[in-house]
């Protein structure tokens, strides 16, 4: 640890502070690092215990079959294919934050896209879990990819499941690059700053950074290209997933707004998990200094513009399949606002359109309690946004004998509560082994240290 | 990108493994109740496949010999030797003889006989060179294994009795002999 | 270069010492230089970057990009031609490209692309690297700067003179 | 051959066939001990013989692969059936390898039955029968309408050991029919009714699509009355009180109040003498007392359409007016009979349509009143020996009011030849079980100058034995004869059964069994009504029980016959079509009185008549008539359906519990519309399982309907023009066949018989009452019926749904693995090992056609025998849906290569066209311009469902004609989950 004591010790509550120094920095984030208390280890546990408990369900759904979740002819996909592609929108928010935020220039983002990152790589590793829990013969599963085998028999790239494959894997990948390279000079940090084991280890992972001229020129470079890549990247993950329902016949699904409606609510949802993610973690690591106000404002500005876009979204779609004149349409629709699951509906409408109204108000968008209270509501209605996309449309399809109502059972249910703790497991596992703010990015966006006194009377 | 890579091949091959636990199994060269040499019969007398598979012209399977149809024979030939007394018992207590299965295809196959003797198709073609076995053994069906192998560009040891060795055999013949077998997946898969 | 070269490190608390001495080291023709900064410092960089190509990094991305089109491409009609079948009432491939395999063709460019350029970065910046570099000191990645110089013995002293001058915390050896 | 050899075969293959694709253990081949001629394993061998599911006799072809029969067909050759084959006759698998069989003999021991052996319990029977030797009237033999060799030498056995004259039991006897007949032409006989040669048919109650007169041949004679054919269709006109099968059937339903059927086909004779359509003045005698409108009061048919039914029954030449259902014979039951007897008479079809001298076989079915007789006497102590046959079930068939349990409980010794566990058995003394007819030798003549032979289709997979051959046996027993010698000579029933046909037959014994019978044309008797004529009176029938009760109609399950077919799994799967109801019994009760009593779709409602109560469900319908409840007879759970979990445990649901002992007093026959019962809701809940969401169409246009008039126009315009598909792409070229299909909605019945015989065929596993009730249901085919224009008084048109096939398949490009896929031969190919269970086929399929294995379905020992070793069983997590029987089609395509030709219009029948009795069902080439199915596929009446989402079925559907159009159809979204 550096012995520099100087720079103000963060106050708790987000009072504003002086700006930290490249010291301060090493030391806080450090801080960050050092052995968990009590609290940490009790909510790994409850975490952990909830995660067994998807585990055995979905054991015992691989065992019995996919007759222990709730599906049935029509409704053959429901909440596994709904929390599916709900994490993998949430998983859009960090590749955002650290490509397109950072083409853009907008620094504040430098103190959150660590974290951000971290986020979208579980968030996508909870997502690729959902294909395999929702397969019939999960264990066939492979057959998806494309390898030479002996039978001939290649997967069907015209099928959008195929696109899937390819889209969300090269995401993680891409993705995990961009993290993993963002880790490299942080990690040569801590190198230099722990002993032991741990210096080995980072040893080994900072591959020698050393901070030259020659790395930091190519290393620059490398990650504009990153960013440059992973943009188009970014928007064409969600899009090719709502092009699993946008090229189905579906009335409620087959419909050409699907991609730009996705991503835009893939955003939405990732800030709101962002938040939900970095308010805790500047509370108890005490990072005020560097998750200031100003960046939730920032966020919750996002929000809120998305927010407002995709109700922008929601009135199009209501008015397309009305206008269209298309019977099965109009039918889909007016059963979605009326039939069995029209409180789905209103939530939706609710949690996406209303609630997040509130952030035009300066000071609910620095309030902390407002702002995960919004967020929470933002990803509940995401949730549902999908299930009313997925579950109410194939309920009222196009043949009147074969309608009917799908109802959650409690393997199902278990498996996607399960999802979460999956994720947070992860996150909770990766705030204590990585730096989970940026060192080198934070300095970037301080003053450096530019005037030596002792050399002041020279000019 | 380490760690994504590490995270697919964990997944690939927990799948690879699993599926593979789901593929249906090859019957093993085992022991018959009556040791029945094969190269014998076909090499010193010359009896002709048909004559004891006598179901392979019109039926879906080849058949077995009724074990009337072996004592014809062995009511004298060899009828000292310990294997025909075996044969003779079964014969007497009128119970048929619990031959072991050899070659097998996967119950979501359905491989007829009949069609492929009227292509005038050798045993031998799939079935190995049996006129020079004693007891026939064989592996068969898609596995793991022979995905694998091809994987490294090897292929399974012929004959196989796998689908992509169904489909060579099939194309060609259609290209070579102008003949119509069918390529049509529901043809077998049904 | 003579046979024998040593290094000369100057540790730096402030950047606007770092540059003074980097600006005298190469007025007085000392281009031999290794520059430690925790981040990228522009007023440094300018310094240091000034008369140096760009990095050659994007040319390992283009050409990643275009393998990877190049075999989407490829992977797709190829296997579809194995047994042609026909699903939907479409003909298995299309020309020049059956638009579904767009998609395909898409995120392979991009995969590749991606690693290509993980590729470059990590052959062209030298890593990994196993052993630290002889000049190296662990408050490079903390909040100090260091201007290592390599140069014949008999020029140490007069670096040494330029650093102290420049106003180095230190200077090694 | 050698009977051990076969049954280790059996047990093999079985359990191969059944092991889907997963882990295979090493197994054993075992091939024949002797070589059999007719046997070839791995090829299908036919045996024909005669379905005793009911009294039709229809003439049925087992299909044998490896020594089991695997799947019946109806056998063209037989003139009852010619081919065609019920839902119930498919099922008869299901009987025979019955998970609940009995194993061997059973002895009575205290409450259980205990396993014995055959020659203890021949012991047993023998010293029993010795002991009542001597006593007069003491031994009673019931048996089921026997009217081949084993009804003579139960006789004669009978008469040997000195019992009561044989009863045959039939629950169903129509004897008011036989009685009218005795009344009007003197002669107590049911005729042959040619439907097929009407012009208009008039049926008073007659629900002869389902089980009337359980006329194996009256749904093949109705469609080619009634289809639209070369621009003319018959009229059919029917009048009941509830919207049965039949009245769906109908041009024009007549809803009456129950038990006036009488009064309005007397009112009809009365208004067709009034309008001078007849001259003979004897039929004005009959109906003097008839007065239309009080009739059109009483019964609230209104006058116009009396007259305007008149009118057409008058103008047809010629009609057929039939009458008397199960579920409208009451005590006025006779008078009916007679109306419709004067009423076929006056219009002149007495020969034509009505055809005496190739009478029926139900007309030697002992009386109801000897019935009752006999168990008086059991009550009465009076018999110490029972004999019971197979597939009789007094304690189960009989009016509650008779309490036959009671009297068999008072029988010392009853023995009983069923092989299955039933009501009947468990009071039984000794269970000596029969071999299933599908095991057996035997004979049945359905209808004068037919009789059909029945022969082994396999070897009997239990340990039981012929009826006859154990009766043969017990009876030198007790009469201490030995073989060769006395009344009873014969060893076994085959050698009687050979000796009685030598005559017959004539050496040709091979050709007549493979024809699976004899027959020959019956000369018409000619018959005339008397020439003075009683007045019939017209009052309605009485009906017991509080004034302000509904009476109870209860009618034949089309399912489950008298209740012998209930212990199918298949049937009770496969939905009633009317009320899509499947695996429960319900009590039918109109929307109106629901709503008052406050009673909902599911609620439990216990029905309650003089003679006893019952809990069931209730199904709450627009279409029965207010007054009436009804409720299906025959329904109760085979003990495995339970066990297997297919549904709870429940109480029997059998309305003949609520009937009075009492009889029609005319005739004698069982009065079933006799009562009034009180609803009263018990709290409880058990929801119905409904296969079909909703009956209406939203719109959509799924079932079409034309009228009359526009079709004949259309037929003679010829086909209709075929507008270019336009696309993108290029069209699909098929080099060799392309298969398709065609479906007449005119023609079909909704009679559910292709579903079974899809379910025998593809080895389609059952759900069970949750399951099927939550979507899961695995049918390939369903059977849906959708109701247009009044829901009191709908249309109804029944449509057969699978798979589409369609060329511009939905599921198919989805399809991550090719799972899915277009076949060279214009098939939607679905490879079950390649697939990954994704579902997405199944939610982009507009049909909904496509079926999942949510499970691995367990398929309860040795029901796994009957499994198709031509299909795959498929695995958990796999997707399915109809082939078209690709595996008929293989084989189809194999023989005509055999003998070197391409594959000829005919040579393959799908399972459900085979089945078909109304031939509705039409497969082929649609490649080859001649071939039937292209044809219909270009008729003027051809439409595609759901043909705007452009997915170009291969399945065409030909529109229902309609004799006028329907009203306004109920609003949008209506009525549905």
């Amino acid at each position: 640890m550096s012995e520099h004591e100087r720079g103000p010790q963060p106050i708790a509550g987000g009072a504003s502070v002086a700006e930290p120094t490249f010291a301060d920095v090493n030391r806080d984030v450090l801080a960050t690092l050092r052995t968990p208390g009590n609290v940490y280890f009790a909510w790994m546990c409850v975490v952990g215990l909830i995660l067994t408990c998807g585990i055995l369900a979905w054991t015992y759904q691989i065992f019995y079959g996919m007759g222990a979740a709730g599906k049935r002819t029509p409704q053959m996909w429901a909440m596994y294919i709904t929390t599916f592609v709900f994490w993998i929108g949430i998983g859009h928010a960090g590749t955002l934050i650290s490509a397109v935020l950072y083409l853009f220039r907008a620094r504040w983002r430098t103190s959150i896209y660590r974290a951000a990152e971290a986020m979208t790589i579980f968030a996508v590793l909870t997502a690729g879990l959902f294909p395999l829990i929702h397969a019939g013969r999960m264990w066939f599963a492979y057959f998806l990819l494309p390898y030479p085998n002996q039978r001939y028999l290649w997967p069907n790239f015209k099928s959008p499941l195929v696109w899937d494959v390819f889209a969300i894997s090269t995401y993680l990948s891409i993705s995990t690059v961009f993290f993993i390279v963002g880790l490299v000079p942080d990690i040569a940090a801590l190198r230099d700053a722990s002993t032991g084991w741990r210096r080995r280890v980072y040893a080994m992972l900072a591959l020698g950074w050393e901070g030259t001229d020659r790395q930091w020129r190519h290393y620059r470079r490398a990650y504009g290209l990153f960013a440059a890549l992973a943009t188009p990247l970014v928007l064409s993950v969600h899009s090719v997933v709502s092009w699993d329902f946008a090229m189905a016949l579906v009335p409620g699904w087959h419909s050409t707004l699907f991609a730009p409606f996705f991503v835009d609510g893939a955003i939405f949802s990732g800030f709101a998990m962002v938040l939900v993610l970095i308010i805790p973690m500047r509370h108890f690591f005490g990072l005020h200094a560097y998750i200031r106000d100003r960046h939730l404002d920032a966020m919750a500005k996002l929000i809120l513009v998305t927010g407002l876009v995709l109700t922008y979204f929601y009135i199009c779609e209501l008015f397309t399949s009305w206008y269209s004149g298309d019977h099965f349409e109009k039918a889909s629709l007016f059963w979605r606002l009326t039939g069995t699951y029209w409180w789905a509906l209103g939530t939706m409408y609710f949690c996406n359109c209303i609630a997040p109204l509130i952030l035009f108000w300066k000071w609910a968008r620095t309030n902390t309690v407002v702002l995960y209270v919004v967020s929470i509501l933002v990803l509940i209605g995401m949730w549902f946004e999908r299930f009313n996309i997925i579950v109410p449309s194939l309920a009222h399809a196009f043949y009147p004998a074969a309608w009917g109502i799908y109802v959650p059972t409690i393997t199902d249910s278990t498996i996607i509560v399960g999802s979460f703790a999956w994720f947070f497991i992860l996150f909770l596992g990766f705030i204590k082994l990585m730096p989970s703010l940026s060192i080198v990015e934070v300095k970037e966006t301080l003053p450096a240290p530019v005037k030596d006194p002792r050399h002041a009377g020279h000019h | 990108m380490g760690a994504a890579a590490v995270v697919l091949l964990a997944v690939l091959m927990f799948f690879a493994v699993s599926s593979w636990s789901r593929q249906p199994a090859a019957a093993k060269a085992s022991v018959q109740p009556i040791e029945f040499p094969h190269n014998i019969h076909v090499q010193t007398y010359k009896i002709d496949c048909q004559y004891c598979h006598s179901d392979a012209r019109r039926s879906e399977y080849a058949g077995l010999p009724s074990v009337e149809r072996c004592m014809g024979c062995h009511k004298v030939t060899a009828a000292d030797k310990p294997e025909i007394k075996k044969l003779a018992e079964f014969a007497a207590k009128r119970e048929p003889i619990p031959w072991v299965r050899v070659f097998k295809v996967p119950e979501f196959t359905y491989f007829p006989h009949k069609p492929h003797v009227r292509a005038e198709v050798q045993c031998q073609t799939c079935h190995g060179p049996v006129e020079t076995m004693t007891t026939v053994g064989a592996t068969t069906g898609p596995s793991l294994v022979n995905d694998m192998l091809n994987l490294v560009g090897l292929r399974p040891a012929p004959p196989p009795l796998t689908m992509g060795w169904c489909i060579d055999c099939h194309r060609q013949q259609n290209a070579t002999k102008g003949t119509h077998a069918p390529l049509d997946c529901v043809t077998c898969h049904h | 270069m003579p046979a024998t070269t040593e290094t000369i490190l100057g540790v730096f608390a402030y950047v606007d010492t770092t540059v003074r001495a980097l600006e005298e080291l190469k007025a007085k023709g000392y281009h031999d230089l290794t520059v430690y900064t925790p981040v990228p410092v522009h007023e440094i960089e300018d310094v240091v970057e000034r008369d140096r190509p760009v990095s050659k990094v994007r040319l390992f991305t283009l050409l990643g990009g275009l393998t990877g089109l190049a075999s989407g491409w490829i992977l797709t009609a190829w296997t579809s031609m194995k047994w042609g079948l026909i699903v939907g009432g479409k003909p298995a491939i299309g020309f020049p490209v059956s638009p579904p395999y767009v998609v395909i063709m898409f995120e392979l460019m991009i995969l590749f692309g991606g690693i290509a350029t993980l590729i470059g970065m990590v052959s062209l910046g030298r890593l990994p690297m196993f052993r630290p570099s002889p000049a190296y000191d662990p408050r490079f990645t903390h909040d100090r700067f260091g201007v290592a110089v390599h140069c014949t013995p008999d020029r140490a002293a007069s670096v040494r003179e330029i650093l102290r001058h420049a106003g180095a915390e230190e200077i090694r050896p | 051959m050698n009977r051990r050899d076969f049954f280790k075969i059996v047990a093999t293959t079985g359990a191969t066939a059944a092991a889907g694709g997963c882990q295979q253990a090493t197994e054993q081949i075992l091939p024949l001990v002797v070589p059999n001629e007719t046997l070839v394993p791995g090829v299908a061998a036919y045996f024909a013989t005669v379905c005793r599911e009911c009294p039709s006799g229809c003439g049925v072809l087992a299909r044998n692969r490896d020594g089991r029969v695997v799947k019946l067909e109806g056998n063209p050759d037989h003139p009852v059936n010619r081919g065609s084959l019920c839902a119930r006759g498919q099922a008869a698998l299901q009987g025979l390898y019955h998970p609940d069989r009995f194993a061997g003999p059973q002895r009575r021991e205290g409450a259980a039955l205990k396993a014995v052996g055959w020659d203890d319990a021949i012991k047993l029977f023998g010293d029993k029968l010795g002991a009542v030797r001597g006593k007069k009237q003491a031994l009673a033999v019931v048996s089921q309408l026997e009217t081949g060799s084993l009804g003579a030498l139960l006789d004669r056995w009978t008469q040997a050991l000195g019992g009561r004259a044989r009863v045959t039991l039939e629950p169903f006897g129509y004897e008011a029919l036989r009685a009218a007949n005795r009344l009007t032409f003197g002669r107590d006989a049911v005729p042959y009714h040619a439907f097929e040669d009407a012009e208009v048919i008039l049926s008073f109650g007659a629900d002869f699509l389902e089980t009337w007169v359980a006329g194996g041949h009256a749904a093949r004679g109705f469609a080619r009355m009634h289809t639209f054919r070369d621009g003319k269709a018959g009229t059919f006109i029917h009048v009941e009180p509830r919207q049965s099968l039949t009245a769906a059937n109908a041009d024009e339903w007549v809803r009456n109040a129950p038990g006036t059927e009488a009064a309005v086909a007397l009112a009809v004779l009365k208004l067709m003498l009034d309008g001078g359509a007849v001259a003979d003045k004897r039929f004005g005698e009959a109906v003097a007392g008839v007065d239309p409108k009080k009739v059109a009061e009483e019964s609230g048919v209104p006058l116009e359409t009396l007259q305007h039914v008149a009118k057409a029954f008058a103008g047809a030449k010629p009609g057929l007016a039939v009458g008397g259902g199960v579920a409208v014979t009451g005590s006025q039951a006779t008078q009916l009979q007679v109306a419709v007897n004067l009423l076929n008479a006056a219009a002149g079809n007495l020969g034509k349509t009505v055809r005496f001298g190739p009478d029926q076989a139900y007309g030697k079915a002992t009386p109801y009143a000897e019935v009752a007789k006999l168990v008086q006497a059991m009550a009465a102590g009076e018999i110490e020996v029972l004999v019971l046959g197979t597939a009789v079930n007094p304690a189960f068939t009989l009016p509650g009011g008779l309490k036959a349990a009671d009297a068999i409980r008072k029988v010392p010794f009853v023995v009983s030849f069923a092989n299955l566990p039933d009501e009947t058995t468990a009071l039984a003394h000794l269970v000596l079980p029969d071999t299933h007819w599908l095991e057996s030798w035997g004979d049945y003549a359905p209808q004068e100058g037919v009789v059909g032979l029945m022969q082994p289709t396999m070897k009997p997979i239990r340990d039981s034995r012929p009826m006859g051959d154990v009766l043969l046996a017990v009876g030198r027993a007790a009469l201490g004869t030995e073989e060769g010698k006395g009344p009873l000579p014969w060893t076994t029933f085959e050698q009687y059964l050979k000796a009685t046909w030598e005559p017959v037959v004539k050496g040709q014994w091979e050709a007549v069994l493979q024809q699976g019978g004899a027959w020959r044309d019956t000369a018409v008797a000619a018959v005339a009504v008397a020439p003075k004529l009683e007045r019939v009176d017209a009052t309605p029938a009485k009906l017991e029980g509080p004034a302000d009760g509904l009476a109870l109609v209860p009618y034949p399950s089309l399912r489950f016959y008298d209740g012998r077919s209930a212990t199918r799994a298949w049937l009770q799967e496969v939905p009633d079509p009317i009320t899509q109801v499947a695996w429960d019994a319900w009590v039918e009760i109109n929307t109106t009185v629901a709503s008052r009593l406050g009673i909902r779709q599911g609620d439990v409602v216990r029905v309650t008549s003089p003679h006893g109560a019952l809990e069931v469900p209730a199904y709450v319908s627009p279409t029965i008539h207010p007054g009436a409840v009804a409720i299906p007879i025959g329904h109760h759970y085979a003990p495995y359906h339970v066990r297997m979990k297919y549904v709870p445990a429940s109480e029997p649901t059998n309305p003949m519990a609520l009937l009075p002992a009492g009889a029609d007093a005319t005739s004698g026959a069982p009065a079933f519309l006799s009562v009034k019962v009180t609803l009263a809701k018990t709290g409880a809940r058990r929801p119905l399982a409904l296969l079909q969401a909703t009956h209406d169409q939203d719109h959509r246009e799924i079932a079409q309907h034309v009228d009359l008039a526009r079709a004949r126009k259309e037929a003679l315009a010829g086909a209709k023009k075929e507008h270019p598909n336009l696309s993108m792409y290029p069209e699909q070229q098929y080099k060799g066949y392309r298969w398709g299909m065609t479906v007449d909605v005119d023609a079909c019945i909704g009679c559910q018989a292709c579903a079974v015989a899809c379910q025998a065929e593809n080895n389609v596993p059952v759900v069970g009452k949750a399951e099927a009730a939550y979507g899961r249901q695995l049918h390939w085919l369903r059977l849906e019926r959708w109701a247009e224009g009044d829901p009191a008084h709908p249309h109804n048109m029944f449509l057969p749904m699978f798979c589409q096939h369609c060329e511009v398949a939905p599921c198919e490009p989805v399809c991550p693995v090719f799972a899915a896929y277009r076949t060279e031969e214009g098939l939607n190919g679905q490879v079950y090992n390649r697939c990954v269970g994704t579902r997405y086929c199944g939610n982009n399929c507009p049909y909904h056609v496509r079926r999942f294995n949510w499970w691995n379905y367990e398929i309860p020992a040795p029901l796994d025998v009957q499994l198709n070793p031509d299909v795959t069983v498929r695995q958990l997590g796999v997707m399915e849906k109809c082939t078209m029987c690709i595996q008929r089609i293989v084989a189809g395509k194999d023989r005509a290569r055999d003998d070197k030709r391409a594959v000829r219009d005919g040579d393959i029948l799908t399972a459900c066209q085979q089945t078909c009795p109304t031939q509705a069902i039409t497969f082929g080439n649609l490649k080859d311009e001649g071939s039937t199915v292209s044809k219909l596929a270009h008729s003027p009446r051809a439409y595609h469902v759901l043909e705007e989402i452009g997915t170009r079925p291969g399945v065409t559907y030909l529109r229902k004609v309609v004799r006028q159009e329907p009203g306004p159809a109920p609003g949008a979204g209506k009525g549905h989950a």
